[in-house]
């Protein structure tokens, strides 16, 4: 049980850093898809259905779709310059978070007290209307942010600036 | 009028008025000069409403309450009445003084605006025994010496406004930790309160890295001889009369009024006095530029205030207190006559200058009264002041001090008069006309005042007596 | 006769001063009329005050022991008639002398004001009014050689910082005196001069000397012979110093600290008369110009006087007072002929001048007589006092001591009969100014015959001054009965102690003469031998160059250490915040700076190193 | 009526683009900042009355069934609340100006609406993960706002920040979590009840690790610094002056202090890291100052240096000190964003940031260089200015709880920080002026007015010290000085 969720894990996490270090911008793409889809599945084995169906669905489904779409349509010039260096240090930074990583998270596991099954009682519908609709305000605030992010960073230059 | 009210307007007229200034200036430049005139003349005449109570030699304390302890006290003895007269009228000649000094200069209004806030919080500093209002009052006056000596604004002089403001303002913000740390201690910073306390050796060492920036002695003097390239009046009125001596009078008010010494520092500071007035002789001597051996002068002379004070007798201490008056009225005649020389030649280095007796007389015979009674000539008022500081070193035992003492006499009187000899004697280099009318004046005012106030020394002396009885916690 | 009286004698001369200032210059008869009256009341002030014996004015001052106390007694009265006479003297020399000078109107005004100083420093009984008038002179003193010449303001320095280091050692006298004694007052202070005291006694004779012009710190008056106005030299080096220096130096030994005759005290003070006496008067045998020759005498009778107060005895210490008396007298007189010589001549340059006695006797008979009273020939005052000063020397048994006094003698003598002998009796010299040769001017002559007339007078009947002037003095020092009557002993030519000074006459002219036919006849030439002597030869020419000077050896030291000070210590304390602080601040900043390079990957790293410190220091401490 | 911070701004920041549209600048500049206005005014005059019986928890019925929205508001969040209004209305006017060559100014007011509400939210919030989501909506909104310009050199720095700013969202997400996992609850008095229970040592270390990371990158302080020297010189004036002045302080200062005071309850350890953490920030950054030669750089290094001895303040746990950190923050802000201020005129008149370049410019310029100066001499800490009496309050605290070392160390940098002022000062203002610039003309209206407000402000806080800290500081101080209220 346990072996399949470190497999899962760590899946996710070169994926993840085989997309920042693709030279191809497509192959990125792919990978990104490819650790969120790991990522839903995690959600899904820790009984966390909403949160896996909304993972597959909008991360792995939508957002690479767009990246696609994307780099299709544009003209990529070339690979990026990417420095040589980051491939040699990487894996050493790699191996070493992960070793106290490790090390540290067994410590706290111990002291961690299970978590009580039905801490939130409730369905998701509620937990998220009732307890905690002011997450809403928050998120819809968030995403306003960013719509009027792009309509600043993109605007069509006029005359006097 | 009763004293609160005298007080209170003594030491908010000139800090308000001086806000008050540029609006005068936008009027016209007349009525600016006449306001600032107006202004300090009544800053200087205020005080001296006061001469009774100082000689009836009580002490009358005007208190506002404010939060955490930080409350605005301020205290009306002898003390701060005698200073607040000798600052207050020496600005106020220098402000006549700098009508004609600094006509033609550009950005008067600020000049005029920054030279009466610093007579205001000089009078703010001298009455206030609460020891954070003390320090507001003396960073204030730092920022008018900044902007003062940097008036000129070319890079060079800027650089050195600079440093004397970081070196005073260390000296300052140390003096600050050693405040902190006796609140700790004693948990007030109200001075009247803490009269007689015993502080720790470590709080007295960090006050007088303060006082020794102010007042530059030695070891944080430097600043001092290079904002010599300020305007004359500036100089006059920081090297002279007020600023240098807020330090000195700090040191009575800290040390001689409120704690007492601890441990070995009654001995420490009259050596570190002499010394300091030994090397600033020294280099005065050596010194060739006009206002650098006139500032190197001034350190002298303060290490005899110094001296006076920290040798803690009654003699001594009415001597630092003369000295205070005449060195304040001697030394402000001099820079002003280096003003009226430079003014008229140009020149900064006394070697090029010479035989300027015959076309500046007054200015000539100004220079010499004043410099005799720096050196302490009688029949000049210097005489007296170093007479009792001298006396007061010789009866507090250190004969050897007193000795070193009047071996740096001698070398001030050797570097004045060579400076005299340099500038107003042999043959004429620069012929040089005596400039205007309002600054000839005020220097031969200051040369005739420094005459009298030899010649009718009991008045003067009856006021620093009353000052020395009120303040010495040891005389009870 | 009111206390008020005693302010006066300082007041009258001060306000002369005050308006002799203000007479604009062109107004020459009015000065000179107001300062001859104004010289004459004081005079008849000070008789009056003669008669009065004892008279005290105590006002407070400052307080705190410091009080405004002035006493008359006999000895202050009698120097306050000197000084009035003297005034006067020089008022009516001036009057003529002076009249053209540029500075005329400072002049006058600067020499009443030193004539009202001296009167305070006179009449003074508490040490601060005596420091007070004592140091004022200081100015006068400045002000009066400044106005001498062109580059008489060196000069005029050199007398200042000299005077000054000399009234500076006095007042840590006066603060040892004060701080041990607890009073200021003099006449209530007599103590032993031991320890401290002695310290305090030495600082205050160094003051006292000093102002009278002892060895060393006489190197101003020759200088100040050339530079300052002749007037000048016969009022304050001659008589004005004179009397306040062995006056103040009299009340030291004899009321403040009692010294006692054989004692340390003693003896350091008749060795300092007796170096002062030998050098001085060598150093004026070699003079070329008249006003030097008779500056180096004046220092050197200085020693005579000190030598009689310092035996202790009796009749040294009177002799040394009346000496003093009589110097001022005969040296005033010397000053005033030499002055009246370069009134008409220009010049007193020995080598141009010669056979004046013919066109100006008056002059040349005063100065003759002056010359034998201070050479101590037999019946003028010099030969009576320094008699006495010899007898006292030779009481107190240190022989030594007299034999100075005696050399002195002899050289005196040689210089002025060289001095007579090339200025008024030789040849005219070749290199004369050709100038028609008259006698000066009435006022300049007058006063010089009346000094010529009270050398005679004090000499041939010195009972008068004797009992009159300096036996009160003495009072307390003198046995009951002997009175001071030396008419008969020293008169009496036939004691041992007149014989050897008779032989030192001789042995002078002697000198003179076989100096004089060496010199080719030249009478200025008559001291060369000496001169060009094997031993004194070298030191005669570091005499020239002023290696001896104090003042000049103490301007390199002051130089030298203001040097080591400023490069030392200033300095290096200013490169410290200029330099050091600056490149310090800069240097870290750079290096700080240097970290940040803009690249993600540092600025990451340094999160993450600094999340791991976080942990680790928090889960270590809590 | 609390909520009023968060809805006006975000109602007006969504109505704004389309107005925009109608009319490109007067009706975004009336709304903008009569919104900024109305918030301060009501901080000031109405909240006051609110207060009087201690914290006020507000919550909301939508029709009629209660919704989930808990807000509350205590003397310390009004505190930071008045200080965001204040800044915010000053800036607000500077733009009206300023803003004038960037074009889309409806954007811009837009985003700086959504930023300022992003703030409130973080103030009023009483749950972990809602400090999470403001944190986030302030963060987005200054990331666009950062690179409005849209040169090279501006994109380049708002892509640095952008980057390490989720690196420190990361880390405070992880922290929320961990705690989440231990507790089980979200909300602060939750979280702060199950720990207390649970006495888990080492996963609360790990997790104020975690925070202390988090806020600290938000906050600046020096090991996390880095991005800050870049992302405030590039961005335009206004926006520096309010990442300076309020953002680092209110998202990180602000968060981490509601946090460490009110979930975790200050111990020793924790106060110990706190100082050395600000103490380190003000010596390396003071250092660094020194060396700029560019105005907004120096000023930026100046900014993590001041907010260092605001945490140093805080961190020393006792009243007085607390008291002192916070009027530092209210002094640091008004003065701080004072001086980006002005430097954005002097920027717009000379069109150049580096001080070599510059000289004399207060003949030109005067009231900018006067303004200016009152700014440089708060922050330098010199009397009768505001910044004064803020940092005496902290050597004070200092001294008291022993700890003559950092006192030391704080009085000296003051120095160090006077140092570097009036290097600017000589560098710009102070001295001959530069011949390039004698055609340069004083900053326009608007810029100089909000300018001069700031600067009375100063010299206010400055002289009436004793009033506003007895009304302002000394409630928040009291607030977290009880620890574990609210």
């Amino acid at each position: 049980m346990a072996t399949l969720d470190i497999v899962l894990l760590s899946g996710l996490v070169l994926a993840s850093a085989f997309a920042v270090l693709a030279k191809d911008l497509i192959k990125a793409a792919v990978a990104l898809a490819v650790s969120s889809l790991l990522l839903g599945i995690v959600f899904f084995r820790m009984n966390a259905p909403f949160a896996g169906v909304f993972e597959i669905s909008v991360v792995a489904g939508l957002i690479t779709v767009l990246f696609i779409l994307t780099i299709a349509l544009t003209r990529t010039e070339g690979e990026v310059r990417e420095s040589k260096t980051v491939l040699r240090v990487f894996p050493v930074f790699f191996v070493l978070f992960i070793a106290i990583d490790a090390l540290v998270m067994k410590g706290l596991t111990a002291k961690i007290a299970t978590l009580p099954a039905a801490a939130e009682s409730g369905t998701f519908g509620d937990v998220l209307w009732k307890q905690r609709t002011f997450d809403l305000i928050g998120q819809l605030a968030v995403i306003l942010s960013g719509v009027f992010a792009v309509l600043a960073l993109f605007r069509k230059r006029d005359k006097d600036e | 009028m009763n004293i609160e009210t005298i007080t209170l307007l003594t030491v908010f007229v000139p800090i308000i008025g001086s806000l008050t200034i540029p609006l005068a200036g936008l009027i016209s430049g007349k009525a600016r000069s006449a306001w600032s005139v107006l202004l300090g003349g009544a800053t200087a005449f205020l005080p001296m409403l006061l001469i009774p109570t100082a000689l009836g030699g009580g002490e009358t304390i005007i208190r506002k309450e404010f939060v955490l302890g930080l409350d605005f006290i301020l205290v009306i003895d002898p003390l701060s009445i005698f200073m607040s007269i000798v600052s207050s009228f020496i600005g106020f000649l220098i402000i006549v003084y700098s009508l004609g000094y600094m006509r033609r200069e550009e950005n008067q209004n600020e000049y005029y605006l920054l030279v009466v806030l610093f007579i205001g919080s000089m009078m703010g500093l001298v009455y206030s025994a609460n020891l954070i209002f003390l320090y507001l009052f003396w960073e204030i006056i730092a920022v008018c010496c900044w902007r003062l000596i940097g008036f000129y604004r070319l890079k060079e002089y800027v650089k050195k406004a600079d440093k004397a403001f970081l070196i005073t303002f260390f000296g300052a913000v140390v003096m600050l930790l050693g405040f902190i740390q006796i609140y700790g201690q004693t948990g007030t910073f109200d001075l009247t309160a803490m009269r007689g306390a015993i502080i720790p050796g470590s709080a007295v060492l960090l006050i007088l890295f303060g006082l020794f920036s102010k007042s530059a002695t030695v070891p944080l003097h430097t600043w001092l001889p290079d904002a010599g390239i300020a305007p004359t009046t500036v100089t006059a009125l920081l090297h002279a009369a007020v600023l240098v001596k807020i330090g000195v009078y700090a040191y009575a008010r800290l040390f001689l009024y409120g704690f007492r010494l601890p441990g070995a520092w009654p001995d420490a500071l009259p050596i570190i006095a002499v010394v300091s007035s030994l090397i600033a002789a020294g280099a005065a001597t050596i010194e060739t530029d006009f206002k650098r051996i006139l500032a190197y002068s001034t350190v002298s002379q303060i290490g005899y205030i110094f001296l006076g004070f920290s040798v803690a007798n009654t003699t001594g201490v009415n001597g630092a207190w003369l000295f205070i008056l005449m060195h304040g009225l001697a030394k402000a005649g001099l820079f002003l006559c280096a003003g009226i020389v430079i003014h008229a030649t140009h020149k900064r280095d006394i070697r090029d200058m010479g035989g300027l007796m015959k076309t500046m007389p007054v200015t000539g015979a100004a220079f010499l009264l004043c410099s005799f009674s720096v050196i302490g000539i009688p029949p000049f008022g210097g005489f007296f002041s170093k007479f009792m500081v001298i006396m007061g070193t010789v009866q507090s035992g250190r004969i050897a001090l007193a000795a070193v003492a009047l071996f740096t006499a001698i070398l001030t009187m050797y570097y004045l008069l060579r400076t005299f000899a340099l500038v107003f004697m042999g043959e004429a280099k620069v012929a040089a006309p005596e400039k205007s009318f309002s600054m000839v004046f005020v220097v031969g005012l200051l040369a005739v005042l420094s005459l009298v106030s030899g010649l009718l020394v009991a008045w003067p002396a009856k006021l620093t007596t009353a000052a020395t009885a009120s303040i010495s916690w040891w005389l009870r | 006769m009111n206390p008020m009286m005693l302010l006066w004698t300082i007041l009258v001369p001060a306000a002369a001063a005050a308006l002799l200032a203000l007479i604009p210059s062109r107004v020459k008869v009015v000065r000179e009329l107001l300062a001859v009256a104004a010289s004459a009341a004081s005079l008849v002030l000070a008789i009056q005050l003669f008669g009065q014996k004892t008279l005290e004015w105590r006002p407070a001052w400052m307080g705190g022991g410091v009080d405004f106390e002035l006493r008359l007694f006999p000895f202050s009265a009698f120097i306050l008639l000197a000084l009035a006479g003297f005034l006067l003297l020089i008022a009516v020399y001036s009057t003529a002398k002076m009249k053209d000078h540029p500075h005329v109107r400072i002049y006058y005004a600067l020499v009443f004001l030193s004539a009202a100083m001296a009167n305070g420093a006179v009449l003074s009984d508490n040490f601060v009014p005596l420091v007070f008038f004592w140091e004022g002179l200081l100015v006068t003193l400045y002000g009066l050689i400044a106005i001498g010449g062109k580059a008489s303001h060196r000069t005029a320095l050199k007398a200042f910082i000299i005077s000054g280091f000399c009234d500076f050692c006095m007042m840590m006298g006066i603060g040892i005196l004060w701080a041990k004694t607890g009073t200021l007052t003099i006449s209530q202070i007599s103590v032993h001069p031991t320890g401290l005291f002695a310290a305090a006694f030495v600082l205050m004779m160094i003051g006292a000397a000093g102002k009278a012009g002892v060895m060393p710190f006489h190197t101003w008056i020759p200088d100040a012979a050339i530079d300052a106005p002749v007037a000048f030299m016969a009022l304050m080096p001659a008589a004005f110093e004179k009397l306040l220096g062995i006056y103040l130096l009299a009340r030291l030994s004899l009321d403040v600290f009692k010294i006692e005759k054989g004692g340390a005290m003693s003896i350091l003070m008749m060795t300092v008369g007796a170096i002062t006496i030998v050098l001085a008067v060598m150093m004026a045998l070699i003079q070329k110009d008249l006003k030097r020759l008779l500056s180096y005498h004046a220092v050197s009778q200085v020693g005579y006087m000190i030598l009689g107060i310092g035996t202790g005895v009796a009749a040294g210490i009177a002799g040394g007072i009346f000496h003093m008396i009589n110097h001022a007298m005969y040296k005033c007189g010397l000053f005033l002929s030499a002055g009246s010589v370069e009134h008409r001549m220009g010049t007193t340059e020995m080598k141009k001048l010669g056979g004046l006695a013919k066109a100006m006797p008056l002059t040349a008979a005063g100065f003759t007589v002056c010359a034998l009273a201070i050479s101590g020939v037999w019946p003028l005052n010099g030969f009576v006092s320094k008699e006495m000063v010899f007898h006292g020397a030779l009481e107190t048994g240190y022989t030594g001591f007299a034999v100075a006094a005696w050399l002195g003698a002899i050289f005196t003598f040689a210089s002025f009969l060289k001095a007579g002998h090339s200025v008024f009796f030789g040849k005219p010299s070749e290199e004369r100014p050709a100038v028609k040769v008259k006698e000066s001017p009435i006022a300049i002559v007058v006063p010089i015959l009346i000094l010529a007339l009270l050398c005679i007078t004090f000499g041939v009947y010195n009972k008068l001054p004797l009992n009159g002037l300096i036996a009160p003095v003495l009072d307390g020092r003198v046995e009951a009965g002997a009175h001071l009557d030396f008419t008969s002993h020293a008169l009496d030519l036939f004691n041992p102690v007149a014989g050897i000074s008779l032989g030192c006459l001789l042995l002078a002219f002697l000198l003179h003469a076989y100096g004089w036919k060496k010199g080719g006849k030249k009478p200025y030439l008559a001291s060369e031998p000496i001169h060009k002597a094997p031993g004194l030869k070298t030191i005669y020419g570091w005499a020239e160059k002023r290696v001896f000077d104090i003042y000049e050896q103490g301007v390199v030291f002051l130089r030298g250490l203001s040097w080591v000070l400023f490069h030392g210590i200033d300095r290096p304390i200013d490169f410290v915040y200029e330099k050091a602080v600056t490149s310090v601040g800069g240097a870290m900043g750079g290096l700080l700076s240097k970290a940040h390079n803009g690249r993600y990957g540092n600025y990451l790293a340094w999160c993450l190193g600094g999340l791991l410190i976080l942990a680790a220091v928090i889960s270590a401490l809590v | 009526m609390i909520f009023l911070y968060i809805g006006l701004p975000l109602i007006v920041a969504a109505v704004l683009p389309l107005v925009g549209k109608v009319s490109k600048k007067v009706l975004p500049d009336v709304l903008a900042n009569g919104v900024f206005l109305f918030l301060f005014a009501y901080a000031v005059t109405g909240a006051r009355g609110l207060l009087a019986g201690g914290a006020l928890h507000q919550t909301f019925a939508w029709f009629g069934e209660p919704l989930g929205i808990q807000i509350a508001v205590d003397g310390f969040s009004l505190f930071m609340l008045t200080v965001v209004a204040l800044v915010s209305a000053c800036v607000g006017l500077y733009s009206i100006s300023y803003m004038e060559h960037y074009g889309a100014k409806a954007n811009y007011y837009a985003l700086l609406l959504m930023m300022v509400a992003g703030m409130n939210g973080l103030l009023l919030v009483t749950d972990l993960f809602q400090i999470y989501i403001f944190l986030e909506v302030a963060a987005v909104a200054s990331y666009a706002l950062v690179a409005f310009g849209r040169e090279q050199a501006e994109l380049e720095a708002a892509f640095k920040y952008l980057m390490l700013s989720v690196v420190a969202s990361a880390a405070v997400m992880i922290a929320i979590a961990l705690l989440y996992g231990l507790t089980g609850s979200l909300s602060f008095t939750g979280v702060a009840e199950g720990l207390r229970q649970l006495d888990a040592k080492a996963a609360g270390a790990i997790a104020s690790a975690l925070f202390l990371m988090g806020f600290g990158l938000k906050a600046a302080l020096v090991p996390f610094h880095a991005w800050l020297p870049d992302a405030h010189p590039s961005a335009p004036a206004p926006i520096s002056a309010i990442l300076s002045g309020l953002l680092i302080k209110v998202s990180g200062v602000y968060a981490m202090t509601r946090i460490f005071f009110h979930v975790f309850g200050l111990t020793p350890a924790l106060s110990d890291v706190l100082m050395w953490t600000g103490t380190v920030s003000i010596v390396v950054a003071a250092l660094l100052a020194l060396k700029q030669r560019d105005m907004k750089r120096m000023l930026a290094y100046s900014s993590i240096s001041q907010v260092g001895y605001v945490v140093l303040g805080i961190g020393i746990g006792t009243p007085l000190g607390i008291a002192g950190g916070l009027f530092h923050l209210l002094n640091h802000a008004v003065a701080k964003s004072l001086l980006f201020l002005t430097s954005g005129s002097v920027q717009q008149a000379t069109g150049t940031r580096n001080l070599d370049e510059m000289g004399g410019l207060a003949k030109r310029m005067p009231v900018t260089s006067t303004t200016s100066l009152i700014g440089s001499l708060s922050i330098a800490g010199v009397p009768p200015l505001g910044g004064f009496w803020s940092k005496l309050l902290i050597i004070m605290a200092l001294v008291q709880s022993h700890r003559p070392v950092l006192a030391v160390i704080a009085v000296l940098a003051s120095v160090l920080t006077l140092w570097y002022y009036l290097i600017m000062q000589r560098q710009a203002f102070f001295g001959k002026l530069n011949e390039r610039w004698a055609a340069v003309k004083e900053a326009p209206f608007w810029m100089a007015a909000s300018t001069i407000v700031l600067a009375v402000l100063c010299l206010v806080l400055g002289l009436l010290f004793s009033s506003v800290v007895s009304t302002w500081i000394q409630p928040a101080a009291d607030v977290l000085a009880q620890g574990m209220g609210m």
